[in-house]
């Protein structure tokens, strides 16, 4: 089956800022995106642990978006604009995918 | 002064504040346990719903009353007063940037919805009983702090608005629609309007398991506030955990007049200087990554939760109630 | 027609509905406000537990009788008719695709266990004791519906056997052996067999907090209508929504003779005829999925969850209460 | 080390359908796959978010599996073919593993 | 005899056990019912910490004895004891490789905290009264058998020290600061402390509900256990079955001569034996995975999950509770 | 936007062989990792499922950590060490990112 190439972009940020980079997202426009939990990990600012923080102040998630060339493109830009100043990492990645209508 | 030891050390040997002691100390030993993260946010909606309802229905038998108002009053007063002086005082005793020193001082306007708890439950062990109302006061003070904070970094943040024209949106959302002040004024409303009958219908839930369900809950908050207290020791010099540990009698002795010449009974006095005294942890925080994301957690969060909510929960809330019967002759 | 009013009255200020309404409207305005999915799957597993080990406890002090084979006779035939009436409807009053027509229809003969516990609640509030077999009836009435669901859709739908021979498997699984069937059930067979003794044993846990509970579940659903009420206003027509408002009383109306056939009790009455106008939010849209992927959640869970459960929480269930009573003189 | 070229296949799906899923993956047959619960996110039926839905209905998880290149050929077409008329994305990315031998 | 059947039977009838097997079968049935992760680990807290606290309750009534300090010795020698005539055993009966029978050897040293307090309920509804200490014994069980184990091992593991020369840090603090050893003895010391009074305070959350609660986590441990069993069949061969079955007999039956020299009530040895005839599945299992990794999990969790834990809990414990009354003649 | 080409590692592990890894990375040392739960999988021991599994032992989780070319070349030799005996894989992909100040 043929595949197409497109890009994944995954940003790796605290919970409050979340709302703020699916917004950057939804007017790029992209076709979606999915968040996942993080249970735990280590920054510049020492080890987090999802059990043992309260409140959404330093618990991260991961936010995956895969997208055209072109939308990555516009994407970058605004996500790095703002996510600026928060803590989180911002990663692109080639992918193939299949049913390309969808993107 | 005999009294008011012995005032502490009920609090101390009390269940509740025992298994506090529980989480800490395991926490610090390097333990494991805490509760998982859904069951945590359960436990305090659960507490807040339980906490509400019982103001409410209070407030029922009590009836609206000036006291009422006036505490209101009071409450968002000292929430927009207090971190004015908390910033005054880290500025002249640390060398903290003013940003941090902003969002620093915002906790400690806002309030600890668990030391609320707590003290209401040690204010009752030993037969007070604080006015149904405080519930709202306590909700009334949630939020206000926050908006002073962020004038006071104003100058000191740069202007994100500029960059996301929607970057407001989510800080508001989370600041008058955040779940605690949902959760504990719809309780309070629905305890008010349902009175007696309600609570006959709901007691078994939110009475009959309540103190066991608060030991749980501390349980837990001990091994948190212990990692807070371990990470304490790495970021905050002596000068900042001093503040943590007296920033609160500040808030209190502010809250004193105020409870006085709002007619607060004795529990209902050491209720307002509790509130006062305690430093949110959760509201707060997640406003200020979103509003002032160069502002340090691991200052603030520290403060707040790993010197400040033990010392309350150990120490400041017998002495916040001894001060109220002394004073209220209670 | 003034009992009426006034049942609906104390049904509407009764904990568990306000609760469900601050849930509600605390989601329209916009709050975060929900217990975390594991909390919430647990209460509904608590629920389910509890109303089953009672019905069973029941069961074991009434005895078997023929009222028990005839209820459960009239919930299969129901269960099975109703989709059919619903589908008819649909298909003359909107422009559904067939096969979302089916869907939907299907929802409506299965049932809520959700709005089956409100209901026993309420109508046990009002001094009526249910007969304890209802909640196998209940059981019983949750899947013939998905099957005639399949049956109407079949036309419509591809022949995906064709493509994977076991995808048939996890949909006959997810119809037979879902967890609140399995819960229902054995809680059931367990209250009937360990019967007053057992109750002494666990109603400390399944009778002194149910109500309590039931408020926090609620609060937690409320959230979620909510949800669903403001997605239903983006895809539902007028048409739709009145079918979602109107459809609960059409079923119900089919229960009465099938009610008053098996010689059911007043409040038995007004627990099937519930449970004929409750529809499903939870097995009916996860087989469909899996059977017919086609059909578009965002219909039929925004009519199920957003129209048709908030309007029998709070106006269905004392209407149907206030028509049992009319009819058996109750 | 040495690292050996390998495909990951991962597949977004609903919860429902993740049993078709893992079954065809079952028949390639590839060594093993891991799944993840999504949090929240948004397609072309808009926003969902775990604990503001009910049932396992709408509710997508992240499948992952690593395989060879000779497995990806076969499992692609599987994979289509079971989500087709469902809901999700399916990508496949070049991933270098260690330990060879487990795949 | 009779006594000892109706004592089984009236086991195996209480509510508890009932739904034990209601997961069990439903799991082996294949239906997906079970309590999210977090809420059962809650539980589990919660049934540690309801235990502890009466057990420490109970020792401020009866006070420091001879007795205690007896039978946290027995409880620490047999846990050391029957690893080693496990793996005797093992090595005789089954093929297993030296790691594999080392491992297992191991989980039956250590102890299963839900079989405890099974047991405590089962023994407390025949009208007998344990020691409250024995809550402190099996805490003091958990871990020697692990340390012995890791001896037994040796020989066969590589020396992953050489590698990694923290290794060892997360095995130890695994090992000695494991969350059950520390909710167990933390509430068992603030029950000890607070006594009478304390239990008043919370006897609403952990007296009250706890036979329910119990139900609740026993229908997930019986899925669980049901997988287990599922899994047996296929990795244990008719030898490792048997066993499973009947190293349990064989530790309650070191156990008895300790429990008479210790001079324990009738209940204090019924429960001892138990602790002897129980396989841990949750501590120790972890603790192999980081210090024998090579051994395979599927083996000794399903003997322990899948055969012994279920036995126990059916047969196992009335069958201790009659031999220690016809023992003691309690 | 400029982007940096780095390496993404990520290892699917057992919890209690976790703070192994960890501590790995940290003396690789890298500036920090994310990790995130698995729900259920199947390997060369069967599936597993977190509802269904008691206790840590044979629960995944998945480590993620992005780095540069020559952390991941310190960091593959010492994981696959660590992780030896252990169940679980380990993989390297090729991901760009922004702010590379950050790893
Ligand atoms: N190199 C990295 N790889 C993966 N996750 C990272 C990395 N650096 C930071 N993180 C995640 O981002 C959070 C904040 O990191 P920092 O921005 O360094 O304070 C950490 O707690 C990690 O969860
Ligand atoms: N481009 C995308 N990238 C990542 N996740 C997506 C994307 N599109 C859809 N999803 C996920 O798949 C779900 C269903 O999307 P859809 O198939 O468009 O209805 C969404 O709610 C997202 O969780
Ligand atoms: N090829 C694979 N792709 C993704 N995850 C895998 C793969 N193989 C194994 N796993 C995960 O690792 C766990 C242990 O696998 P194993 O090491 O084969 O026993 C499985 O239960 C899966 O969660
Ligand atoms: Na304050
Ligand atoms: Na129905
Ligand atoms: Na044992």
């Amino acid at each position: 089956m043929k595949t197409h190439a497109k890009k994944q972009m995954t940003v790796i940020c605290e919970m409050p800022v979340m709302h703020r980079i699916t917004r950057v997202l939804d007017k790029v426009p992209v076709t979606g995106y999915t968040v996942f939990p993080a249970l735990s990990g280590r920054g510049s600012e020492g080890t987090w642990d999802r059990d043992r923080i309260i409140g959404d102040a330093g618990r991260m998630v991961m936010i995956v978006s895969v997208m055209s060339v072109e939308q990555a493109d516009v994407a970058i830009d605004r996500i790095y604009e703002a996510l600026e100043p928060q803590m989180g990492i911002i990663t692109v990645a080639d992918v193939d995918v299949l049913r390309p209508e969808r993107f | 002064m005999e009294a008011i030891l012995q005032l502490a050390a009920a609090n101390i040997l009390s269940p509740p504040v025992l298994f506090f002691i529980l989480g800490f100390a395991g926490s610090i030993a390097g333990s494991q346990l805490t509760l998982p993260e859904a069951v945590a946010k359960t436990l305090s909606i659960y507490l807040m719903l339980a906490i509400g309802f019982k103001g409410g229905v209070a407030l029922a038998a009590e009836g609206l009353t000036l006291a009422l108002m006036l505490a209101l009053l009071a409450g968002i007063v000292l929430s927009a007063l207090i971190p004015l002086v908390a910033f005054f005082i880290l500025q002249r005793i640390s060398k903290l940037p003013r940003i941090d020193a902003a969002a620093a001082a915002a906790h400690y306007g806002s309030i600890s919805i668990v030391t609320f708890v707590a003290a209401t439950q040690a204010v009752r062990s030993i037969g007070l009983e604080p006015e149904g109302f405080m519930v709202a006061v306590a909700a009334a003070m949630e939020t206000p702090a926050i908006l002073v904070a962020l004038f006071l970094a104003r100058s000191a943040a740069k202007q994100r608005k500029a960059a996301d024209p929607d970057a407001g949106e989510g800080l508001l959302q989370e600041v008058f629609l955040n779940s605690s002040v949902v959760v504990l004024m719809g309780a309070f409303v629905i305890g008010a309007v349902t009175g007696a009958e309600g609570m006959a219908a709901i007691e078994g839930f939110i009475v009959v398991p309540f103190t066991g369900v608060l030991c749980l809950f501390l349980l837990d908050m001990g091994a948190v506030a212990g990692r807070g207290m371990a990470q304490a020791r790495k970021v905050l010099d002596a000068r900042l955990v001093g503040f943590g540990l007296f920033m609160p009698f500040i808030g209190a002795a502010m809250a004193l007049p105020f409870a006085l010449i709002a007619g607060l009974s004795t529990g209902g006095v050491a209720l307002l200087m509790t509130l006062a005294a305690s430093a949110s942890y959760i509201a707060v925080p997640a406003a200020m990554r979103l509003a002032l994301p160069e502002a340090r957690p691991s200052i603030y969060l520290s403060l707040s939760l790993g010197v400040t909510f033990p010392m309350n929960l150990t120490i400041g809330i017998p002495a916040y109630a001894a001060v109220a019967r002394l004073v209220t002759g209670g």
